[in-house]
C-alpha cells in the first residue's frame, strides 16, 4: 500500500507527463499551419509558380528544425537558470544549449523546444507569402535562416523566456499592488506587470508581418502587377487557398490554446477553452467585417459587388490574429469586437498597400501585422479589467475599504495605492509592439536590402515571366504530359492553351 | 470534419461552383459559431438547473453567456448539423437563403433537438431513477445525422433539381450524371471526415478519466473508435459490393467507384454513432453493412423520384443515421438480439429502448422535417430561393463571388511556346495509335 | 473524504484511461497518413489513373480494417497470456482474438487494437505506391489482404508481441547484467537483449519496402516508362504530392511518438518528446542531404540542375523513416547523422532501381526499404551508449568498482562481466532485419509471381494506355463536363468537337 508521499509523487509525475503531452499534441497542430500556410500560398500564386511555393514551405519546416536546433532555441532561452529572474540575467539574448548540448532531460526540454520551434517556423513563413513569385531561391533561404535563427528567438527572449526585458520589470512599482494583513502596501514580486502577448499577437505576427512588408517593399512589384488599374493576377486554384485556411483555422486554435503551455496542475484546462472560443469568435467576427465591408464598399462605389471567398478568409486569419494576444483574458463580447477591429484593419491596410504599390499577394503584412497591432494594443483596453472597465481604481478602493474596515485612512501613505494595472499594461505593450517592429522591421529591411544590393534577391526578368518552377525546378507543378496521355481531352491542358492564346493576344 | 464536408462537396460539384460551396463551407463554420455563442447554446443547454422535474422539458433558455470547453464540443456538433444540408442545396441555392436557413437550424432547429436529447433535462432523457430509460443516441445518430439528413431532404426537394440533372428522352424522364469537378479534392474530404469521426464518436464520452467506477470512460472511447471504424469500413465494403452487384445481375457496366465507397463508408459511420460505445465488433460489422446498403438503395430511390441531392446527403445521413438509431437496440449490448435474458425479464428494458428510440426518432424527423420544410417552402414563395437560370447555367462563382475556382490567366508553366507544345502532344498521340478508334 | 486505497485507485484508473486515450489519439493521427499516403500517390500518377489509386487507398483502410479485426490482430498478438513471457510461448505465430472474440476489456483490447492496426495499414499502403498505373483491381485486393492478414502481422508477433523468437530471448547470457548487494553476477530476466525497433524502421518499413520492390519488380515496368533515358513521366499534380507529404511529416511525429504506447505511468512523456524531436531533426537532415545530392549530382555531370520538390520530400520520408527504429533513444546529433544517412541511402537506392530498369513510381523502394535499413542497422552503432561509444565496457567497470569497493578481484568468476550490450543489440538487429526481409520479400514475391502466373496480377495494354479511371472506375478524376459547363455554350458538343479535332490531328 503506497504512502501519501509516493501519491503525492505519482500525481505530480502523471502531471509532467501529461503537461508535456499537450504540449507536443498542441506543437503538431500547430506544425499542420506549415501546411496550411503552404496551400494558401500555392492556392493563390499562378500555376507555373506552384513547386517554387510548395518547396519554401517544406524547406521552412526543415531548415527551420536545423537552424532553431542549431542556434534559434539558444537565443531565445539559452539563459533559464534556478535563480531567475534575477537582475543579472541577461535580458537582451540568450547563450546556452546550442545544438541541445548540456540540456538536463527533466526540464521537459524536448517538449518546449518542438512546440516554441512550431512557433519560429511559422514566423518565418509568413514571409513567404509576400515575395512569392519572384525570390530568389539562394535568398529565400538565407533570410528565412536569418528570421528562425536570430530575428524571432531574440524577440521570444524579451517577451516569452521569462527573464527579457520586456518582462519581469524588477522596478517595484512595476508589479501588482497587494496589502498584508495591516492592509499596508506591499507588492506582489511574482506578478509584475508587463508585456501581455499570451500567444504572440506581437511577438509572432507582428514580427512576421513587419519582415513580410519589408520583403514586398524591397523586392518590388511582380511584373505586370500595376500595370492597369484592374491586373489583380488572381492565384491559380481556390479550392487550394480553402483548403489552407481551413487547416489554419484549426492550427490557430492549438496555436492560441497551447500557448497556456500546461493542462492539468492547475485551472489551465478552462483557459485552454476561453482561448478556443474566443479564437474561434474572433475569427468569425473578422471575416464577417471583412466580407461584408468588401461587399458593402463595392456597392457604394457602384462596381460589381461580390461574396468574395478570400476575402473571408483572409478576415477569418485576421480576427484569428487578433486574439493572440488575449484569447486567455477576454469576453466573448470583447473577443467579437477585436475580431472584428482585426477584419477592418485588414481591408484598410489592404487598400493601403495598393495604394503604396507595394505588391504583396498573400496581403501576408495586411493580415498578419494588421491582425496583430489589433490584438496587442486594444487588448488591454478590452480585456477583463481592462481600460474600458473605468471603475477599476474606484473598485480596487471599495474591495480594499471591505477588506480591510480597520484601516481609517486608506489614502495615507502606505496603505491603500490604485495600481493603474491596466494602463501598464497598455504602456508596456505599445512599447513593446514598437520595439519588435522596429527591431524585426529593421534587420528584414537590411537583411533583404543586402540581398538586393548583392543581386541575389529577384530572379532574372526571363525566370519570373517564364514561372520559376520548371526553371528553377524542373517540375511543372501540373505536367502537361501527364494529362494528355490517355483518352479525353483535358481541362489543364485546355487551360493551357487558353491562357496562351491569351498571352499572345495581349 | 468541416474542411471534409467542403472538401467532399467542392470535389462533387461542377469546376464554376466550386468558390460558391466553399464559401458556405467557411461561413457555416464561422458564422455558425455567433449563432451558436449567440442563442444556440442557450436553447440547448441553457437550462441545467438542480432540480430537474421543474426543468423545460422542450427548450433551454438560460446560459446565453457561459461555456468553453463543452461549448466549444458542442458548437462544432452543431456546425456539423448545418453543414449537411449545403451539400444536398449545391449549385443552385441563393446565398441569402443559404444564410437564412443555415442560421435557422444552427440556431433553433438543431439545439432544440439537442435539448431534448441530450441536455439531460429533455423530453427525450431519461432523467430520473424512476424513469431510467429513454432516447439512448451517444454520439448523435439521430440528433445530428437524422437532422441534417431530414433538412437535406427538404431542401433538395423544394429547389427541385439542377438544371440539366433529369432530360425528357423519348418521353422517360433520364438521369444524367453531373460529374464532380475533381475526384482527388472529393477523395481528400473523405479521408478528413473518416479521421474527424473517430474523434465525433470517440469524443462524445465527455471525459477520458473519472472516478466513476460504473464508466470506464477510456475503454467506452476506444470502444467507440473500433467500432466506429469497422463500422466503417463494413459499410464501404458492402455499399461498394451491392453497386457491383447490381449492375452486374442487371447486365449492365458496373464500375469500383471511389464516390459510392466514401458515401458507404460515411454511411456506416453515421449509423455507428448511435452506440458505438457499448456494442461488440461484429455488431457494429452489420449495422455498417445495412446501413451501407441503405445508403446505395436510398440514393437510387430518390433519384428515381426526381430529388437531386448531388452529394447524396439524404441517404449518407438520414439513412444511416436511421440504421444506428432502429438497430441499435437490437444488436447494442443492451440489445434485444444480445441480451435475452432482458427479454424475459418483466421490464422488457430492451424492447422499451427500442420503442423509445423509435419514438425519437420519429419525433426528431417530424420537428426538424416540418421546420426546415417550412422554411424552404417561404423562401420559395419569396422567390429567395433559388438562383435565376442564367446564372445557375454559367455558374455562381464569377457572378456572385468574382472568384473563379481556376483562373485561367493563372494557369500554364510558361515554359512552352505554341509549337513545342504541339510537338509533345503529338508525341502523345503517336503512343495511342495502335489504339482502334471506336 | 477518500481514503488512500481509494485514491490509489483512482490514480490508477485515471492513468490507464490516459494511456489509452494517449493511443487512440496518436492512432487518429497516424490514420492521417492513410490519406498523406494516398495524395502523394494520387499526386505522383498521371491523370487517367488518378481514382484508381485513391480507390486503393480508401480501401487499404476499409478492408485492412475488416481483415486485422477477422484475423491480422490474432495472429499478430493472439498468444498474450499471464503467464508470458514462458517457454511455452508460441514464439512464430499468435493464435487468438479472431473477429475480436474472447477478448478480455479490462487489458484496453480496443485501444491496443486501433494502434495496431493503423500501423498495418501503413505496412499495406506502402505497396500500392510502387505498383501504381498498372495493377489489376482484384489482384490488389488479394495481396493487401495477404499483407495486412498475414505476412505484417507474424512480423509484428516475432517483435512487439512480447513473446516472439527476436524478442524475449531465454538464454541467460542474452540479458543485460546486474549485481547483486555482494556485487555477484545476476542476470536482468526483466530486459533482455533482442531485437531494438521502437517504431518500426524493419517491423513496418522494410516490410512494406521489401514487398513493393517484389511488387515493381514481377509486375513489370510501365508502357513506355524505360523507352528512352529520359522519359520520367511525371505525376499530374505536385501540390498534391506536397499535401500528401505535409500530412505524412505531421503522421510520423505520432507514428514515432506514439510507439512508446503510454503517457503516464512512468517517464514516458520525455520519451515521446525526444520521438518528436529527433523525427523533425532526422526528416530535416534527409530531406536537406536528398536535394542537395540531387543539386549537386547534376552539376558535377553538367546537368540542368534544379532544386526538386518531390526529392525533397523523399528525402524528408526516408530520413523519419531512418528515424522509427531510435528516435527514442538518439541524440539529436546522431538524429541528424541517421537522417542523412536516409537521405544518402534514398538517392543510392533510387538510382540503382534506375539501372535495373524497375519501375516504383513513387520510389516506395527507395524510401521505406533505403530509411528503414539505416534505422536499424545504424541505431545500435550511435544509439546513447551505443557501439560508437567504444569505451562502454571501460565505464561499466569503473561504475562496478564505484558500486561495489569491496569487491577486490571484480573479474573473478562470477563477479563483474562487460555485456557487451551494444554488439548484442546490433547482432540481433543484423539477424532480424534478414529475417524480415526474407520472409517479407519471399512471401510477397510468391504472392505476386502467383498472381502474374495466374494472368491476373496486371491490366490489360489497352486498358492500361486509356487509364484506368474511366474503364474500371467509371469516374474521370477531372470530368471534362464539369469544366466546361458554364463557360462555353453547349458543351457536350464541344468536348466532342475537341475530342474530334485531337483525333484527326493523330
Amino acid at each position: 500500500m503506497s504512502s501519501l508521499a509516493d501519491l503525492e509523487a505519482r500525481i505530480e509525475n502523471d502531471e509532467q507527463n501529461l503537461n508535456q503531452f499537450f504540449l507536443l499534441l498542441m506543437g503538431a497542430i500547430v506544425m499542420l499551419m506549415q501546411s496550411g500556410f503552404a496551400f494558401l500560398e500555392a492556392g493563390s500564386v499562378r500555376a507555373k509558380n506552384v513547386v517554387n511555393i510548395l518547396v519554401k514551405n517544406v524547406l521552412d519546416c526543415f531548415i527551420g528544425a536545423l537552424i532553431y536546433w542549431a542556434f534559434g532555441y539558444a537565443f531565445a532561452y539559452g539563459d533559464v537558470s534556478a535563480d531567475h529572474p534575477s537582475a543579472g540575467a541577461n535580458r537582451f539574448i540568450g547563450f546556452k544549449y546550442f545544438f541541445s548540448i548540456d540540456i538536463d532531460d527533466g526540464t521537459g526540454f524536448f517538449a518546449t523546444w518542438f512546440f516554441q520551434f512550431v512557433f519560429a517556423a511559422t514566423a518565418a513563413t509568413i514571409v513567404s507569402g509576400a515575395v512569392a513569385e519572384r525570390c530568389q531561391f539562394g535568398a529565400y533561404m538565407i533570410y528565412s535562416t536569418f528570421i528562425t535563427g536570430f530575428i524571432y528567438p531574440v524577440v521570444t527572449h524579451w517577451t516569452w523566456s521569462g527573464t527579457g526585458w520586456l518582462q519581469n520589470q524588477l522596478i517595484e512599482s512595476m508589479h501588482r499592488h497587494t496589502y498584508d494583513a495591516d492592509g499596508k502596501l506591499v507588492y506582489d514580486v511574482d506578478n509584475p506587470v508587463g508585456f501581455v502577448d499570451f500567444a504572440g499577437s506581437a511577438i509572432v505576427h507582428c514580427t512576421g508581418g513587419i519582415a513580410a512588408f519589408m520583403g514586398a517593399w524591397v523586392i518590388g512589384p511582380r511584373i505586370g502587377r500595376f500595370d492597369k488599374e484592374d491586373s489583380t493576377m488572381p492565384g491559380h486554384s481556390t479550392p487550394f487557398a480553402a483548403l489552407g485556411a481551413f487547416i489554419l483555422f484549426l492550427g490557430f486554435l492549438a496555436f492560441n490554446g497551447g500557448s497556456e503551455l500546461a493542462i492539468v496542475g492547475g485551472d489551465h484546462a478552462v483557459v485552454v477553452a476561453a482561448a478556443f472560443v474566443n479564437t474561434i469568435i474572433g475569427g468569425a467576427a473578422g471575416a464577417i467585417f471583412a466580407v461584408t465591408i468588401n461587399y458593402v464598399v463595392a456597392w457604394i462605389k457602384g462596381e460589381p459587388r461580390y461574396w468574395s471567398l478570400l476575402v473571408t478568409i483572409n478576415g477569418g486569419l485576421a480576427g484569428m490574429v487578433a486574439m493572440c494576444a488575449g484569447c486567455n483574458v477576454l469576453h466573448q463580447g470583447a473577443a467579437f469586437g477585436l475580431g472584428a477591429m482585426g477584419g477592418i484593419t485588414l481591408m484598410w491596410f489592404s487598400w493601403a498597400m495598393k495604394k503604396l504599390k507595394i505588391d504583396d499577394p498573400l496581403d501576408a503584412f495586411a493580415v498578419h501585422f494588421g491582425g496583430g497591432i489589433v490584438g496587442i494594443l486594444a487588448t488591454p483596453v478590452f480585456m477583463n479589467g481592462g481600460v474600458v472597465h473605468w471603475k477599476n481604481c474606484a473598485d480596487q478602493k471599495d474591495a480594499y475599504s471591505a477588506a480591510f474596515p480597520a484601516v481609517t485612512n486608506p489614502d495615507a501613505e502606505g496603505y491603500f495605492s490604485c495600481d493603474h494595472f491596466e494602463y501598464k499594461v497598455f504602456a508596456w505593450n505599445l512599447a513593446g509592439f514598437l520595439a519588435i517592429t522596429l527591431w524585426a522591421g529593421g534587420l528584414s529591411f537590411l537583411t533583404f536590402y543586402s540581398l538586393k544590393l548583392l543581386g541575389i534577391l529577384r530572379v532574372p526578368k526571363e525566370d519570373e515571366i517564364k514561372g520559376l518552377d520548371v526553371g528553377k525546378h524542373g517540375e511543372p507543378a501540373y505536367p502537361i504530359e501527364a494529362y494528355l496521355d490517355g483518352q479525353i481531352p483535358n481541362v489543364p491542358k485546355f487551360a493551357e492553351d487558353m491562357a496562351l492564346a491569351q498571352r499572345r493576344a495581349d | 470534419m468541416q474542411s471534409g464536408f467542403a472538401f467532399l462537396e467542392a470535389g462533387s460539384v461542377r469546376q464554376k461552383n466550386v468558390v460558391n460551396i466553399l464559401i458556405k463551407n467557411i461561413l457555416d463554420c464561422l458564422k455558425g459559431a455567433i449563432i451558436w455563442w449567440a442563442c444556440g447554446f442557450a436553447f440547448a443547454y441553457g437550462d441545467l438547473s438542480p432540480v430537474p422535474s421543474a426543468a423545460n422539458k422542450f427548450i433551454g433558455w438560460e446560459n446565453f453567456d457561459n461555456f468553453h470547453a463543452n461549448w466549444f464540443f458542442q458548437y462544432v456538433f452543431a456546425a456539423t448539423a448545418a453543414t449537411i444540408v449545403s451539400g444536398a442545396v449545391a449549385e443552385r441555392t441563393q446565398f441569402g437563403s443559404y444564410v437564412i436557413y443555415s442560421t435557422f437550424i444552427t440556431g433553433f432547429v438543431y439545439p432544440v433537438v439537442a435539448h431534448w436529447a441530450w441536455s439531460g433535462t429533455g423530453w427525450l432523457t431519461a432523467y430520473d431513477e424512476n424513469d431510467i430509460i429513454g432516447f439512448a443516441d451517444f454520439a448523435g445518430s439521430g440528433v445530428v445525422h437524422c437532422t441534417g439528413g431530414i433538412a437535406a431532404l427538404m431542401g433538395a426537394f423544394f429547389l427541385g433539381p439542377r438544371f440539366g440533372k433529369y432530360e425528357k428522352v423519348g418521353g422517360k424522364k433520364v438521369s444524367r450524371q453531373l460529374a464532380g469537378h475533381s475526384v482527388p479534392l472529393a477523395a481528400l474530404g473523405g479521408f478528413i471526415l473518416f479521421v474527424g469521426f473517430m474523434a465525433f464518436n470517440g469524443g462524445s464520452a465527455l471525459a477520458i478519466v473519472s472516478s466513476n467506477e460504473v464508466v470506464d470512460n477510456g475503454q467506452a472511447v476506444a470502444a467507440a473508435i473500433m467500432n466506429t471504424l469497422v463500422g466503417g469500413a463494413s459499410g464501404a465494403v458492402f455499399c461498394l459490393g451491392l453497386s457491383i452487384i447490381m449492375p452486374l445481375m442487371k447486365g449492365e457496366d458496373h464500375y469500383w467507384s471511389l464516390l459510392t465507397t466514401i458515401n458507404g463508408g460515411l454511411g456506416g459511420m453515421a449509423s455507428l454513432c448511435a452506440a458505438c460505445n457499448d456494442m461488440t465488433t461484429g455488431a457494429a460489422f452489420g449495422i455498417g453493412g445495412i446501413a451501407g446498403m441503405t445508403v446505395y438503395w436510398v440514393g437510387n430511390a430518390l433519384d428515381r423520384i426526381g430529388i437531386d441531392d448531388p452529394i447524396d446527403a439524404f441517404a449518407v445521413h438520414f439513412g444511416g443515421g436511421v440504421c444506428g438509431i432502429l438497430l441499435a437496440p437490437l444488436f447494442a449490448n443492451f440489445g434485444i438480439a444480445i441480451q435475452p435474458a432482458y427479454v424475459f425479464e418483466c421490464d422488457y428494458f430492451a424492447y422499451k429502448q427500442f420503442a423509445w428510440n423509435l419514438i425519437g426518432l420519429i419525433a426528431i424527423t417530424l420537428w426538424s422535417g416540418t421546420l426546415v420544410g417550412g422554411v424552404f417552402f417561404l423562401l420559395k414563395a419569396a422567390n429567395l430561393l433559388r438562383v435565376e437560370e442564367e446564372i445557375e447555367i454559367r455558374g455562381l462563382d464569377i457572378k456572385k463571388h468574382g472568384e473563379p475556382g481556376y483562373p485561367l490567366a493563372a494557369q500554364g508553366h510558361g515554359w512552352k511556346e505554341m509549337s513545342s507544345s504541339d510537338e509533345i502532344q503529338q508525341k502523345s498521340y503517336q503512343k495511342n495509335d495502335t489504339i482502334p478508334e471506336p
